[in-house]
């Protein structure tokens, strides 16, 4: 119990010193600040012991909030190992990187880690929904840290789509509590048993399609991760945006009764994201763009496995821990490329160590043989099995699933090129986190491989040594890598000089594609809104004067009251008074 | 009509008369004699109903005793307002 | 003991008031004196009557002059009722000579006591008589009295004073004849003893119309009601506050006493009355209200103020009329209200008496800037005004509470709406002399706030001990409506 | 109040009213230069009563009602009762009035009035405890109309033009209210005699309701006008924005404790514990304060959308989140209840932030459009972080305040039957982050303007931003709503005493 507080409370307090320490002006307050941020990456340690030792009881915490309950299962214990890694990897990259105003930006990191650590280790729907909302604006702050025109817009873009994500998250979370599914365990059994379903579930799908990047929702992803510093949007792809992932898998009823519709809608908008990230991805010239729609496209393969475990209860458990697995895989893989724009651009590390490095990664991210995507490929591979997709004339998702692998290859062979020609000015040199980067990336493949070998009964692990298996993950790698090399020959024709396809400057399809669309889209409702506040204002304000401006019978009044006010005309009112008595009496005085 | 009713009626348009004429007047003097008129009509209410039993009604006749010394303090008074009352159209209303 | 002691409450002042009289008019200081001890001495005797009503079994204090029972003596009686008009007196009796007697010309000269004591005196005497002919007399020294009062203020008031002292008279000559005619049919003058010897007919109803007519003429009832505003803003300030706060009242107590002892016996045509009363109440409340708003002269809105509140006290018959339970609470109810209406109307006068006094005129633009310089006399006004609308924690809550209940009770909703449009309305004026005399700030740059005339503080502070009174009574409401209600009149049809 | 509890008679409620009324009469009468004792009488005053709130709440909690009654006129009394319910509205009054005091003394330094000023503060917050403490709807109408006459002065105390106007118009609305509430009271007490605060509602009343529906109906239409008035529902709600005249202090304590939350308190009191939930549905009278209250919630989250004045769109913000109070507290499910009676609290301790915090840039920088609040957190750090904790609050975020209120109102809509709740709170929920997010974007992010007046002044005039005695309470009200958010599982903590509360009104 005290491990969870301590796991959860260390990150915040240290993230609260850093704040404080900002505020207070002032040389020791500045050394101060130096220090912790450099120490700022140990915080993650007791999280780091809780992922190995933890039980996996639900442990519970009721004066916290309306009462925060946790729980290690077979899905939250590896990714809760990715966040610390990758956090702790990111936090030591912070420091002496030249990020402007570094501590700040640990302290937000602290706290996004917090948040995603209670993502992933929620066992009940507010401390889930917490953790998510917490974990969403830390982002904002995160993308928003570099404080540059194009941060602030990516930031701005970013902020919207969140409160719209929000609040669809929001109001499912709602109808699953009210469906009775409070605890997570139950809660795909009510989402299945509640007669809202269908409502439910698009919510889910567009709460937590904005985060994890599905086709139309996936436009601020591009701006963020290029605005954010690389540290922030390592974290950002490698981690936040499996916390749609987590959504999904903790909220859909899979497992429950099949419902092939929504399984081929995730399917269809999977496979619409994945290969238009790709095409999108070729046309920029800005790596962490190229690398960000690299991850839109995987987590397009990511929401296929989900939408098979939705349309074949059969296949679903066997899809989880394939998605969990793959998700390892991403977050590891992508976050090392990321920080390696970073070691490549600012670091003092050899060419060659830096070049080697990027290449395993590359490769284990495209799915290359005795790397870590080959184990989380086949994984996948087998876990879909024969699930045929029948909006495309029932051709079987698994020959689908390797396309993928083609389209990353491209889209790092892209960002090699780019990456090749971004000249080095190499001013810091942290030689022990670059060893740790290095390594990571390395040898990633032995901890996916572990957790695959020992999630094995659903989760197939792939023969090293098969040849029917290294060919059909190779195929794909070869074909790209063939691809590229006629492209680049192609590109170095005279007449293709200053043609925008062959060197693209990421102008033709400006990053994030379609947000110029929405971005007016969201003005219009905007201005609409303050129109229609505005009339609905002016329209009582018109009542108001329309009411005041009656005339007042006043004037009317005192001019009666003159004329009555003459001494002749009370006293006849007077005698017409008593006369009136005298009448009535005379005839109305004998009636009971 | 017996000649009690006769009377009663009698006295009765004396003091509508006196209400009348006062109400009407414009010159306060005026208003004050027609005052007393009707104060004398409604004593000549007053000792008719004296006279109804076998002998006159003594407590009637107090009454309008007390009644005519009344009115003569009042006129007195309405009659020093009056003479204070330099010009007759101050008293209107504004 | 008390019962000693009512006689004394009628005769006491009188005799002061010749005292005073044969006082020589230079000697101002001496007739103050004189005024002063017999308010002291005739609060001391309301008092221990009260007490004796409050303490007496049937809670009334009953003794006849020299011994002589009607008809042929004269009985003075003092009930629940009589005992609240009592307090209500006393305490506005006292404000007054204080305030007077610490600033002469705010009763308009030496003249004043003499008037003012007899006046007093016939107050006491209309609260107490049982007998017709004694009201009439008594009514007619009230309005001498009271007359010779406003002709004693400054500027053209004699006129006001001729206009009041026709109206007065002409409806005192409607109640002789009312008295005639129930005299013609029940042989005897004493109200309670009338009340068993009439029969429904025309002569009844003829007596209860023309009381009614004559006694709304008296106490400026809405259709008669055109003299009051002349009048009473023409008197000086301690008489203009002993005008709405008493005398109106004396002609309202003789209605009411007439009514509930006569009333039950005249049946039908009674109730069509009781409805015409209502009728012209309703109209006086709004009349009052709305012209109150017009007014741009800060006593003559406290007079239309009055008209107002008269016709709440109106409404009290049709309310009266059901009987039962709605009777009780309506005449609890309607006796609150004169207390209050009192307190606070004479708090009200006599602090328009003293804005009046330091800035020269009661035109609210020249009263500008009273809130900085007389904060408590403005504080006065306000407490005044709140309890004239009946609004918690003060008296007029209360009263408003018990005639609502009644109007609720007997279904009468008309009434009803009468009685909260009246509270709104009244709030209204009130916050228009608030406003006016709390000097809008950006206003500045127009006319700079009249410097204010020195004014005795002891006469600033009259005004909000009077206010002060209305709601501290309100927590002895409970007793005195208790008192009031068990001792409701029988018999209402 | 909880159907077991056993009654006290005890002079503990009037004592709790004197520690308000005695230090204001006193005040009145002190000469404008006594500012030590002024103080020191309003903070002893303050003091004492969080303290004998302290005292109380154990106490009740555990079942102890204390009760005072005093005859007033024959056949009615005045009852002051400190059940749960009660004793939680006097809490927040009487804590917020010790923030709103220090915050006053330090707002109004210097100013003309203020013997005035704290005289009526006093008053009105004797008021509010008053209602707070009420036992029965007369005593309840006792406090609601003084409540108004001690707050007039208050929102008109600059004296300027517009103050008055401002004034003059909160004086015909809530005047308005409450003759509407006086009548209501009236004709109920006539019909079914005194009604006392039951929990599950008066018998008495039910009776009425199953005899005589139509005036039942009648009744509670009239009530619910009146309180409405004073609880900004809908078509009556145009007071709060015109009141924004007062000064900050009063607009704070005002529009975020006292005079608004009377006008719900009033509604949550006649429609549970006089009528009784299950009677007030039967009437259909539940359906149409819902209905209303929904209606309220978008129309002043939208009118708020294009307020620059910031206490204006506060002042719409606060129309709207009053009904959300009305909202629960007209849902047929415990879940709801319970929601509602926290947001009395959470809305209250969110709110007085908000308006402190814009008292704050008013009084310190002279900037009161949001336009011009550009790059302020650069001058005003502490003051910005308190502003975008509460607004964070407002909005609903997990952590803090509003979400622990807004959550279980989203749970009990659906519990009820009432999807068309949520779809509301959602739409108002985007809208408060569509009006608060762009202000937290100025204050933050958005570069200074080079012509602000504040920017070439000296930079650190003094050690801290702003004045201690107006910094601190906003800090300490925004660490409240952070508590009551993050500690909502404990055991005294706003959320679990409304839940106690809002079992006893389902019998």
């Amino acid at each position: 119990m005290t491990l969870w507080v301590l796991a959860l409370g260390l990150p915040l307090a240290v993230a609260l010193l850093l704040m404080v320490a900002t505020l207070v002006s002032g040389p020791r307050a500045g050394a101060l600040r130096d220090t912790v941020c450099r120490a700022a990456w140990l915080a993650t340690l007791p999280a780091a012991t809780l992922t190995l030792t933890g039980g996996d009881e639900v442990v519970r915490l009721d004066w916290l909030l309306l009462g925060v309950s946790a729980h290690l299962d077979e899905v939250a214990r590896p990714l809760l190992a990715l966040t610390v890694v990758l956090y702790a990897v990111a936090l030591a990259f912070v420091p002496r990187s030249g990020a402007r105003r570094g501590p700040v930006l640990s302290g937000f990191l602290l706290v996004c880690f917090a948040a995603s650590v209670g993502v992933v280790a929620a066992a009940d729907v507010v401390t889930f929904y917490l953790a998510f909302t917490v974990m969403s604006f830390t982002g904002y702050a995160l993308v928003l840290h570099d404080r540059t025109a194009g941060a602030r817009r990516a930031a701005r873009i970013y902020m919207v789509m969140t409160v719209l994500g929000e609040s669809a998250v929001l109001a499912a979370m709602a109808l699953v509590t009210a469906d009775g599914g409070l605890v997570l365990a139950d809660a795909p059994a009510a989402v299945a048993a509640s007669e809202r379903r269908d409502l439910i579930v698009a919510l889910l799908l567009v709460g937590f399609g904005v985060k994890a990047g599905t086709a139309p929702l996936h436009v601020w992803l591009p701006l963020a991760h290029s605005a954010a510093p690389t540290p922030a949007s390592a974290v950002l792809s490698g981690v936040m945006v499996k916390a749609g992932l987590v959504g999904w898998l903790r909220f859909l009823p899979l497992g429950q009764d099949a419902s092939p519709g929504w399984g081929t809608t995730f399917v269809l908008l999977a496979l619409l994201g994945g290969f238009l990230a790709v095409v999108a991805g070729l046309l920029q010239d800005n790596p962490k763009v190229i690398l960000a729609y690299s991850t839109i496209s995987q987590m397009g393969f990511l929401a296929v496995l989900v939408g098979v475990a939705l349309a074949e209860p059969g296949l679903a458990h066997a899809c989880v821990l394939a998605a969990v697995v793959y998700a390892v895989h991403h977050g590891v893989t992508k976050a090392s490329l990321f920080l390696g724009v970073q070691v490549w651009s600012s670091e003092r590390v050899p060419r060659w160590t830096t070049t080697t490095v990027l290449a395993v990664a590359g490769l284990s991210l495209a799915g290359a043989p005795f790397t870590s995507g080959y184990v989380a490929k086949y994984g996948a591979k087998e876990a879909v099995g024969d699930a045929t997709f029948p909006a495309a004339g029932g051709a079987a998702l698994a020959d689908v699933l390797p396309w993928f692998g083609l389209g990353s290859t491209l889209l790092l062979a892209r960002c090699a090129v780019v990456l090749w020609r971004r000249e080095r000015k190499g001013e810091h040199s942290a030689p022990v986190r670059d060893g740790v980067w290095a390594a990571s990336a390395v040898v990633a493949v032995v901890p996916v491989a572990w957790l695959a070998q020992r999630l094995d009964p659903p989760q197939a692990v792939p023969g090293w040594l098969s040849p029917g298996t290294l060919w059909a993950q190779s195929w794909p790698v070869l074909l790209g890598v063939a691809l590229a090399l006629a492209a680049a020959r192609l590109a170095r024709r005279r007449e293709l000089d200053d043609s925008p396809l062959a060197h693209p400057r990421g102008d033709v399809v400006p990053p994030g594609d379609v947000v110029a669309v929405e971005e007016r889209a969201a003005l219009a409702v905007g201005r609409a809104l303050r129109r229609a506040a505005a009339r609905l204002g002016s329209v009582t304000g018109r009542v108001r004067t329309a009411l005041a401006a009656t005339p007042s019978p006043l004037p009317a009044l005192s001019a009666v009251q003159a004329r009555l006010g003459l001494w002749e005309a009370s006293g006849a009112v007077l005698l017409f008074l008593a006369a009136a008595g005298l009448l009535l009496a005379l005839t109305g005085g004998s009636s009971p | 009509m017996t000649r009690l009713e006769l009377l009663l009626a009698l006295g009765c348009a004396v003091l509508v008369v006196g209400l009348v004429a006062h109400l009407l007047a414009r010159d306060l003097v005026r208003r004050v004699v027609a005052l007393n008129v009707a104060s004398a009509g409604v004593m000549i209410v007053l000792l008719v109903l004296a006279t109804r039993g076998t002998e006159p009604d003594p407590v009637a006749q107090a009454l309008v005793l007390t009644g005519i010394v009344i009115m003569a303090a009042i006129t007195g008074l309405a009659l020093a307002l009056v003479r204070r009352v330099e010009a007759p159209e101050d008293e209107e209303a504004p | 003991m008390s019962a000693l002691l009512l006689p004394a409450l009628v005769l006491g002042p009188l005799a002061a008031g010749a005292v005073a009289a044969v006082v020589p008019r230079e000697r101002g200081r001496v007739r103050a004196a004189v005024g002063l001890t017999t308010a002291a001495l005739t609060a001391l005797a309301c008092a221990v009557v009260v007490g004796g009503v409050a303490t007496a079994p049937g809670h009334e204090v009953r003794v006849a002059l020299a011994g002589w029972e009607p008809p042929l003596g004269i009985v003075l009686r003092a009930d629940a009722a009589s005992a609240a008009l009592l307090v209500l007196t006393t305490l506005v009796g006292v404000a007054v000579s204080v305030t007077v007697a610490v600033r002469d010309d705010a009763g308009g000269g030496p003249a004043f006591w003499p008037l003012w004591l007899g006046l007093w005196a016939a107050l006491h005497g209309v609260y107490v008589t049982q007998d017709l002919f004694n009201a009439y007399v008594l009514l007619e020294l009230v309005t001498v009295g009271a007359v010779s009062l406003v002709a004693l203020g400054k500027g053209r008031s004699a006129g006001p004073a001729l206009r009041y002292l026709f109206v007065a008279v002409v409806g005192s000559l409607l109640f002789l004849l009312a008295i005639a005619l129930v005299y013609a049919e029940a042989g005897t003058l004493d109200m309670s003893a009338a009340a068993g010897r009439v029969a429904p007919g025309p002569l009844l109803t003829a007596a209860l119309a023309l009381t009614l007519v004559g006694m709304g003429a008296k106490m400026a009832l809405f259709p008669l009601h055109s003299w009051l505003p002349v009048a009473h803003p023409a008197a000086p300030a301690a008489v203009s506050a002993v005008l709405s706060a008493l005398v109106v009242k004396a002609a309202l107590v003789v209605l009411w006493r007439f009514w509930v002892a006569l009333a039950p016996a005249a049946g039908g045509a009674a109730h069509v009355l009781a409805v015409a009363s209502g009728v012209a109440g309703s109209a006086a409340v709004l009349w009052g209200g709305l012209m109150a708003l017009r007014q741009r002269r800060l006593k003559r809105i406290v007079a239309y103020s009055t008209v107002t509140q008269v016709g709440y006290l109106a409404l009290v018959l049709p309310l009266m009329a059901p009987g039962g339970e709605a009777a009780r609470a309506a005449w609890s109810g309607g006796l609150l209200l004169v207390v209050a209406h009192g307190l606070a109307k004479a708090a009200m006068f006599l602090a328009a008496g003293v804005l009046t006094a330091a800035y020269g005129s009661d035109h609210l633009e020249d009263l500008r800037g009273a809130m900085r310089h007389r904060p408590w006399v403005v504080a006065a006004l306000g407490v005044a005004g709140v309890s004239l609308a009946g609004l918690p924690p003060t008296l007029g809550f209360a009263a408003k509470w018990q005639l609502l209940a009644a109007g609720v009770e007997s279904g009468q909703w008309w009434w009803v709406a009468a009685l909260l449009a009246g509270g709104l309305l009244t709030v209204g004026y009130t916050a228009v002399v608030l406003r006016a005399v709390s000097a809008p700030a950006d206003a500045g740059e127009q006319a700079p706030e009249p410097p204010p005339a020195a004014v005795p503080t002891v006469q600033a502070a009259v005004p909000l001990a009077l206010a002060v009174a209305a709601v501290v009574l309100s927590v002895l409401a409970g007793g005195l409506a208790g008192l009031v209600a068990d001792t409701a009149p029988r018999g209402l049809a | 109040m909880n159907p077991d509890a056993q009654v006290h008679e005890s002079v503990l409620p009037v004592v709790m009213l004197l520690t308000s009324l005695v230090p204001g009469l006193v005040i009145f009468f002190l000469r404008e230069d006594q500012v030590r004792l002024r103080t020191t009488l309003n903070m002893a005053g303050a003091v004492a009563k969080v303290a004998l709130v302290a005292v109380l709440v154990p106490l009740v909690v555990a079942g102890q009602v204390q009760r005072a009654a005093f005859p007033w006129l024959p056949g009615v009394e005045l009852v002051l009762t400190a059940d749960t319910f009660s004793l939680f509205f006097a809490a927040l009054s009487s804590l917020l009035w010790l923030v709103t005091t220090v915050y006053a003394i330090g707002y109004l330094e210097g100013a003309p009035h203020r013997s005035r000023f704290f005289g009526f503060f006093s008053l009105c917050v004797t008021a509010t405890v008053g209602i707070a403490l009420a036992g029965n709807l007369l005593t309840f109408l006792f406090f609601y109309e003084m409540l108004t006459l001690v707050t007039y002065p208050l929102v008109a105390h600059r004296g300027t033009r517009a103050a008055l106007d401002g004034a003059r118009t909160y004086l015909a609305y809530t005047l308005g209210g409450g003759v509407l509430v006086l009548l209501g009271v009236v004709w109920l007490t006539v019909l079914v005699g005194p009604v006392e605060f039951t929990a599950g509602g008066a018998a008495a009343v039910a009776e009425l309701a199953a005899e005589r529906p139509g005036t039942a109906t009648a009744i509670g239409l009239v009530l619910l006008a009146g309180l409405g008035v004073k609880a900004a529902i809908f078509p009556l709600h145009r007071w709060l924005p015109v009141a924004m005249v007062a000064p900050a202090p009063v607009s704070a304590l005002l529009h975020a404790v006292a005079v608004v939350k009377a006008g719900v308190y009033g509604i949550v009191r006649v429609v549970h514990d006089v009528f009784g939930l299950r009677v007030f549905a039967d009437l259909g009278l539940l359906h149409v304060l819902a209905v209303a209250a929904g209606v309220t919630i978008v129309y002043g989250s939208l009118r708020a959308l294009t307020q620059d004045d910031l206490k204006k769109r506060l002042a719409y913000s606060t129309v709207s989140q009053l009904s959300y109070v009305t909202l629960g507290a007209a849902l047929l499910s415990p879940v709801a209840t319970a929601g509602a009676l926290t947001h009395i609290f959470h809305q209250g301790i969110m709110k007085i932030t908000l308006f402190f915090c814009a008292g704050l840039f008013a009084e310190v920088l002279g900037l009161s459009k949001v336009s011009q609040l550009a790059g302020v957190a650069r001058r005003m750090p502490l003051t910005a972080i308190a502003f975008t904790v509460a607004a964070f609050g407002m909005i609903g975020l997990p952590p803090l305040a509003g979400f622990v209120s807004k959550w279980p109102l989203a749970l009990g809509g659906l519990d009820a039957g009432e999807p068309w709740v949520l779809a509301v709170l959602l739409t108002s929920t985007l809208l408060n982050a569509a009006y608060f997010l762009p202000v937290i974007h100025t204050l933050w992010v958005r570069p200074p303007e080079e012509g602000a007046r504040w920017v070439t002044e000296p930079h650190r005039v003094r050690s801290i931003e702003a004045p201690a005695s107006l910094l601190v309470p906003a800090l300490i009200t925004a660490a409240l709503t952070l508590a009551c958010g993050v500690f909502a599982g404990w055991d005294y903590s706003p959320w679990q005493i409304a839940r106690i509360i809002a079992e006893g009104s389902y019998p």
